[in-house]
């Protein structure tokens, strides 16, 4: 390992370690009674925190279940960033994939399982595909800023799937969920502990970041994708249609967020909620950074994202309010973010000026 | 009379003196403790090979850069000058190579920015900035339009206001870096009409250039560098273009490419009656019509921005053709893509290097599969062939002298000339039938002007047709077989090298036709 | 038929009007924001972000000294903070800005939520403390088509219409705006004629944070005079879109904000008029008005807008 | 069998290690602070704990939908008394449940009783009662005679008091004859209040002076309007009694009695009462009610007053069917 990569994978290391630094600083500061006391508060909600995303099989379930969208949704992002499109717009692909995927696999009962899920997964892939295919659509024929139409597409999803659940597409008594899915279409359980049961979407989720991995380093379309994110004109020199590679790659990123509720929905819930997506395509953005927009990098970011929020649940038995853990999430995202400013203060900013 | 070096009582004769400057960048020493002299009121010329620290040099005078030792006395007084507004304090201006406009902004706006005029409650002042700019711009004869848009005028235009920039700052001392680069050979000589008044006006002038007749024409003293030292400081009329080149490089060079005389096969490619248009949709190119055939270069000339790379990038499918037929081999390839047109067999090495022929970012081994990294050998079924590319690149590079040679760096860590021989390699590994040539020395040195000039040669010798664009005279003149003038998007007729004149050239490029040109030429 | 009818009632409604302010209020001061920020060349979606710790440090002003103008003080110092942060990072350490600012917005987001039960003694939400009074225009007499119009609005709403004078002053007929083009354009040739770059980037993300802090406080101390976790609601990113949609003007920004305003209000007046007769379950497909009229805008009628030419690329100082 | 051998086994030990009794309540996304029925069961669990020293309530917080599943576990692994706040926790408490057979589970707002599950008992609401006495009210008070409702997600308590309003409204019409009408708008949330602001705001526009809000935060958004517009014009509270945010200004507040089934349902279990099933709460068990109305009692008239008593009194013993769906609405 060289230098510049010894720093890929420290730099994100040491961000975690101040952010938990700072984190404890404000849970010494909300714990109670002496100095002492509140570092045994420091040391139980930490205790607790870890103990929530590994402490047994349940939680580390518990984590693997959190991270499995969030690694489709990072790699979603982060195949954008590498085409220099900025896709701030899974959220709202992961729910109209959830949604057309559960309305697919509602009706799908008369299919086997071998046909059924792979097919739910297509079409929950593939209305993912075409909600980010319309801002690529867009970017490329009109010039249509990408951040402004996936944010509206994101809104428009959002209305969409809430009155699908709550309108034509309700599972009766009004609850805003739609129907069960076929048990033709659910996801095989790969592990069950007590009430929780993990599917195998998480071996569809790596599967994917292989995939990616593979197209992006392996294949000529990875290196056209590649090519258009570092420099459209150059790309568009070297005979790559750069339309067409802003529409592919908008797609391609929309099927990763599609898939990842379409796993949500055939794993886990069984269903589609209006409610399903809840931030995990935002989520996507932190983690491809995070991640530097290597399918690997994404792959940890995931789960580290992922543990934090699985433990910051358990973290409240303790008496510390969720709401920390964003703002450690928040934290290392800046730090990573500002790497020189983690190399000031390790002492590694040599005088720059390497061009 | 040998090159005077002052003694310190002489200092405050003397508008700048740079002593035993050293700076180091990361990977190498820019400037090896040069010292620099330059009297008030001469033409100083400074002269050198890219990467020879000349604009380092003087972007440490400018407060660009900060010396790691040395010093610097402005009129015989120690300054130190830690950012441009302490160089303009003391009187310096700094016209750079890359033009620092800014496009949006009118030209007066560009002109007084960081020095604007205020009215009360610190408002922008335009109309006096539009009036002071009026008045220094014909107190100096630098004809300017105030209010056009930077990214509406032409490249000399914006020069001019480079220049003003310099004088609105009541500079005495202007650095000028290359200024030429981009200039018809009238514009040159009407530059250098303008640098003499500012001399007259009792301004000292600093002028960074690789071309050694320009330095003869209008320097006083000259300063050579050479890898971070000064190699030579003499008075320009001790000295000749041949001594110049010889302290620039080391060695002896030839100046003047030697052509093997050869017949033009068949025709290759066919442009009639060709329109296109520019990036904000306006006639560039106003219907042209030539042809190239097998093994003869055909040259085009002409001032930037005047159709020029518009033509180029029609022809490689860059930019749409908005009337006319271009056909390519016997094929139609009016509409076809890049990629058709690559896969016809056109190669192509574009003029800005940074923005179209490579990606900076890929390693040396990716940016030459560029352009074949879908097919056999360098891809195999959609998968990259890492093996073969890699393979196909070290031999490239090796050929093609590129240093250094790893083929995993990447791209943007190689020097500008190893770029371009980078692309060339990989242009001429195409086996192209025709290959659209266009600034193919822009920013190089010698060396690497004499070895692309001559592949470029060999590229003939193999019947490969060669449409060269460039706004170098001596290169177009020198490489050749036909010349075409280009003007504002039309050809102003058609020459031979040996049957035109340099001067004639020039008058073309500025609009007139041939029969004007040379009836213009006699008087 | 009956459609047309209720946009043309809708039209012929005043409050039409006065909604149509209200919803654009808010996305017009982040809009602004968004634009010093952008037009000095660093890009800032943490709007949403710095808007929410607007609206909670607007609350809290309110509640520790009793006085909403002071809660709106206090607004614009949180909201300068957090664009300090984003500056610090992305102008002196040449930060990738996008990711500092998601930074922001999570920070934003965890902190606001986090304080409430701390400060305010309850999660989720605080009590309803005193407002910004609206300005009642007596002299149009009350009840008229006119005073319904416009004549209690937030005076907010006149800041933020005066703003968007003001940003164009600012940016097109004072020195400090031409510096700020030039740095957004091309900071090489700012930093050479002695323009301090990062000054005027400074100065334009604190400008983002300042603007966009008073879009939260109207929410906040404005409209409502209490704050809800979260309440920005996605406020932020539309305030970005409008931002963009008006080709980073203040002009454009003014225009695209009121049409998002007038959009939503058109919603609203749609939705509950009773001359449609729409069933229930179908009114939520309304609250998809304002984006789709802005997807079809953006798409069909502005095309490609232009971003500053350095927007977004860090710059690092030689030497 | 072997659950009444441990509840006995837990009532013996109580008094020689004054075990507590451990009350967990678990949220939905709403979270604390959503002025419903998060806040209205955490006060049932609360008064419980603060009436008996060896009861303790905590609570935990939940982020998203994949939240409930672990969070009942953790819960039910630490407490005698598990509480699942919220309809879009129907599956995951089924999911739940069954596994901690030892754990009362006590569900709010929705029904699992088809499920069968033992030791779980749900409760919903029929908001449509309340809402009816509401819309009465609303109809007799408008001077406009237009009155507006403002949704937030067509969820099932939302659409309930939405058709209770609106038959409440037709009641009246019936009753003297008059031809009041509903304006009905959702604002697609149930957080953004300036939303709620704006939306009401333009049903008064349209002509309402009376508008029921029934969604969430933005209900605070409603009153805020009702103040801003003055004289002549109101709000309507929902879910817990929101009359003292707007003192005079909310005519009265459509509560569902969340809090009370949240204190019901823990106080028998922790005194061994506990019956698994499912109640739906109405006006008959007290179960939904108007406000009492503190600060507007005195501008109601007093006939107004009387005939919501009598109605309430004719729904109490069956004599009025008050439809709870689009069609038995049609049907009213």
């Amino acid at each position: 390992m060289n230098k510049k990569q010894w720093m890929r994978v420290a730099i994100p290391i040491i961000s975690i370690i101040i952010s938990l630094l700072i984190a404890s600083i404000i849970i010494i500061w909300i714990g109670e009674g002496s100095f002492t006391d509140r570092i045994d508060f420091l040391v139980e909600a930490y205790t607790q925190l870890i103990k929530g995303a590994f402490g047994n099989k349940t939680a580390v379930m518990n984590t693997i279940i959190k991270m499995t969208p969030l690694i489709l949704t990072g790699l979603a992002v982060g195949f954008g960033f590498r085409a220099g499109v900025f896709n701030i717009g899974a959220e709202g692909q992961m729910a109209m994939g959830a949604l057309t995927a559960t309305i697919f696999a509602v009706n799908a009962a008369s299919l086997p399982s071998f046909i059924a899920i792979p097919l739910t997964m297509i079409v929950g892939m593939l209305a993912g595909a075409v909600w980010a295919g319309i801002a690529g659509f867009l970017k490329a024929t009109t010039g249509a800023h990408e951040v402004i139409s996936t944010i509206m597409l994101n809104w428009i999803a959002y209305n969409i799937t809430n009155w699908a659940v709550t309108g034509p597409f309700n599972a009766g008594g009004g609850i805003p969920k739609s129907p069960e899915i076929a048990s033709s279409a659910k996801l095989p359980n790969l592990l069950t502990s007590q009430a929780s049961f993990m599917s195998f979407g998480i071996l569809i989720a790596i599967t994917a970041a292989v995939v990616m991995y593979i197209i992006l380093y392996k294949t000529s379309m990875g290196y056209e994708v590649k090519a258009v994110g570092f420099n459209p004109f150059a790309a568009e020199y070297g005979g790559i249609n750069v339309s067409k590679n802003i529409i592919v790659t908008m797609a391609i990123s929309g099927a990763l967020a599609g898939l990842a509720g379409t796993l949500e929905a055939t794993g886990l819930y069984y269903r589609f909620y209006g409610t399903l997506s809840s931030g995990k395509g935002f989520d996507g953005i932190s983690i491809a950074l995070i991640g530097q927009n290597n399918p690997f990098g994404i792959l940890a970011a995931s789960l580290l994202i992922g543990a934090l929020r699985t433990g910051s649940n358990q973290m409240q038995f303790a008496g510390v309010p969720k709401h920390i853990v964003m703002i450690i999430q928040s934290i290392i995202i800046f730090l990573v973010a500002a790497e020189r400013m983690v190399m000031t203060i390790m002492g590694w900013n040599k005088k720059k000026g390497a061009k | 009379m040998p090159f005077h070096i002052p003694q310190e009582e002489e200092y405050k004769d003397y508008a700048v003196v740079m002593k035993g400057i050293v700076k180091q960048f990361p990977k190498v020493l820019a400037n090896d403790n040069v010292d620099l002299y330059i009297k008030r009121g001469e033409i100083h010329a400074i002269v050198g090979e890219n990467g020879a620290g000349k604009s380092t040099l003087m972007n440490q005078l400018y407060g660009l850069y900060n010396a790691d030792a040395g010093k610097i006395l402005i009129n015989g007084k120690e300054i130190a000058i830690d950012n441009p507004k302490d160089a303009i304090a003391v009187g310096i201006g700094m016209v750079h190579q890359h033009f620092m406009l800014v496009g949006p902004l009118s030209v007066a706006e560009n002109i007084v920015l960081g020095d604007e005029p205020t009215k009360k409650f610190n408002l922008f002042d335009l109309k006096r900035a539009r009036r002071e700019v009026k008045k220094i711009s014909e107190e100096y004869g630098l004809k300017v339009d105030v209010d056009a848009k930077i990214e509406d005028i032409s490249v000399g235009t914006q020069q001019r206001v480079e220049i003003l920039k310099t004088l609105f700052r009541g500079a005495d001392i202007l650095i000028l870096d290359e200024p030429t680069a981009v200039l018809t050979p009238q514009e040159t000589e009407e530059l250098f009409v303008v640098l003499r008044n500012l001399q007259n006006d009792g301004k000292t002038i600093i002028f960074i250039t690789h071309k050694l007749n320009e330095v003869i024409a209008v320097s006083n003293n000259v300063t050579v560098m050479r890898g971070g030292k000064v190699t030579g400081q003499i008075p320009t009329k001790e000295t000749s273009t041949r001594e110049l080149a010889n302290m620039m490089v080391g060695r002896e060079v030839l100046l003047r490419v030697e052509k093997e005389k050869k017949e033009a096969g068949e025709k290759v490619l066919e442009v009639q009656d060709l329109k296109v248009n520019d990036n904000r949709d306006l006639p560039a190119v106003k219907g042209v019509s030539f042809d190239i055939r097998k093994g003869e270069i055909l040259g085009i000339a002409g001032v930037a921005g005047n159709g020029q790379s518009e033509l180029e990038d029609a022809l490689t499918g860059l930019r749409k053709k908005i009337a006319g037929t271009v056909t390519f081999n016997g094929v139609d390839i009016s509409t076809a893509t890049p990629r058709d047109i690559r896969e016809a067999g056109m190669s192509h090495i574009a003029a800005d290097r940074y923005k179209y022929a490579m990606v900076k970012e890929f390693t040396v081994a990716y940016n030459i599969a560029l352009g074949r990294h879908y097919k056999q050998p360098f891809a195999d079924g959609g998968f990259l062939n890492h093996r073969k590319i890699n393979a196909i690149s070290k031999e490239l590079v090796k050929k093609f002298d590129v240093r250094p040679p790893e083929i995993q760096l990447s791209a943007e860590n190689l020097s500008g000339g190893n770029q371009q021989k980078m692309v060339v390699a990989r242009e001429f590994d195409y086996n192209p039938l025709c290959m659209v040539v266009s600034q193919p020395t822009r920013g190089l040195d010698i060396g690497a002007i004499e070895f692309i000039h001559s592949t470029i040669l060999d590229l003939r010798q193999e019947d490969v047709a060669i449409l060269l664009i460039s706004m170098e005279l001596e290169e177009i003149l020198s490489l050749s077989d036909r010349i075409l003038v280009m003007y504002e998007g039309q050809i102003m007729g058609e020459v031979t090298p040996d049957e035109v004149t340099m001067e004639e050239l020039g008058l073309m490029m500025a609009g007139s036709t041939l029969e004007e040109a040379r009836s213009e030429a006699d008087e | 038929m009956n459609i047309l009818k209720a946009i043309l009632d809708a039209f012929a409604n005043p409050i039409f009007y006065s909604l149509t302010l209200s919803a654009a209020t808010p996305l017009l001061f982040a809009s602004l924001g968004g634009l010093f920020s952008e037009k000095t060349g660093v890009t800032n979606i943490a709007l949403e972000g710095i808007m929410l710790l607007g609206a909670f440090s607007g609350i809290l002003g309110t509640a520790l000294f009793g006085s909403p103008w002071i809660g709106i003080i206090l607004a614009m110092i949180s909201g300068a903070a957090a664009a300090a942060l984003h500056a610090w990072a992305s102008i002196n350490f040449q930060a990738n800005q996008i990711v500092s600012a998601t930074a922001i917005i999570l920070l934003a987001q965890g902190l606001t939520g986090f304080l409430l039960e701390p400060v305010f003694g309850k999660p989720g939400s605080t009590e309803i403390y005193d407002k910004i009074p609206k300005i009642e225009l007596k002299f149009l007499g009350k009840g008229s088509f006119l005073y319904n119009m416009i004549g209690s609005l937030s005076p907010f709403v006149y800041l933020a219409l005066i703003l968007v004078v003001v940003s164009w002053f600012i940016i097109y007929k004072t020195k400090l705006g031409l510096r700020i083009i030039a740095v957004g354009e091309n900071p090489e040739a700012a930093d050479t004629l002695g323009v301090s770059v990062y000054g005027i980037r400074w100065f334009g993300v604190l400008m983002s944070g300042l603007l966009a802090s008073l879009g939260g406080a109207y929410l906040s101390v404005g409209e409502l005079g209490q704050f809800t976790e979260n309440m920005t609601n996605g406020k932020g990113f539309i305030a970005l879109a409008a931002m963009i949609l008006g080709n980073w003007t203040p002009k454009g920004a003014l225009f695209a904000c009121l049409l998002f305003g007038a959009a939503d209000a058109m919603n609203e007046q749609l939705q509950s008029n009773p001359s449609l007769a729409i069933p229930s379950s179908a009114k939520p497909l309304f609250n998809l008005i304002p984006f789709v009229i802005t997807l079809i805008v953006v798409a069909g009628f502005v095309g490609k807008t232009r971003s500053p030419a350095a927007d977004g690329v860090p710059y690092e100082k030689k030497g | 069998m072997k659950r009444l051998l441990t509840v006995l086994l837990v009532l013996m030990l109580v008094p020689v290690f004054a075990m507590a009794f451990t009350v967990t309540m678990v949220t939905d996304t709403g979270g604390l602070g959503d002025q419903s029925f998060n806040d209205g069961t955490w006060r049932g669990v609360e008064m419980i704990a603060e009436e008996f020293d060896d009861v303790e309530a905590q609570v935990i917080q939940s982020n998203e939908q994949a939240d409930y599943v672990p969070n009942l576990s953790k819960a039910a692994e630490m407490s005698d008394v598990v509480v699942a706040v919220g309809f879009l926790m129907v599956d995951a408490l089924e999911q739940v449940a069954p596994q901690y057979p030892d754990v009362y589970f006590i569900g709010i707002d929705f029904d699992l009783s088809a499920a069968g599950i033992p030791n779980v008992k749900t409760y919903t609401f029929k908001e449509h009662e309340t809402a009816f006495l509401a819309g009465f009210l609303a109809g007799a008070m408008s001077e406009s005679k237009i009155v507006g409702f403002i949704g937030g997600i067509p969820v099932p308590a939302v659409v309930k008091f939405q058709i209770g309003y609106q038959a409440g409204v037709k009641m009246y019409n019936k009753l003297h004859n008059e031809n009041v009408q509903v304006l009905i708008g959702y604002t697609q949330n149930f957080t953004d209040s300036q939303k709620g602001k704006t939306m009401t705001e333009a049903q008064y526009s349209q002509g309402a002076d009376i508008v029921f809000a029934a969604a969430g935060l933005c209900g605070l958004g409603t009153f805020e309007a009702a103040k801003e517009k003055g004289e002549g014009y109101y709000a309507i509270g929902v879910d817990v009694d929101q009359d003292h945010l707007a003192p005079g200004k909310i005519l009265t507040s459509a509560m569902k009695g969340i809090t009370a089934a949240a204190y019901m349902g823990v106080l028998d279990a922790y005194e061994g009462y506990f019956t698994a099933g499912h109640e739906e709460l109405g006006l008959e068990e007290n179960g939904v009610q108007l406000s009492e109305m503190k600060y507007t009692k005195d501008i109601i008239p007093q006939w107004i007053l009387v005939e919501i008593a009598g109605l309430k009194a004719m729904a109490k013993d069956g004599e009025i069917d008050i439809p709870a769906t689009e069609d038995e609405l049609k049907a009213f």
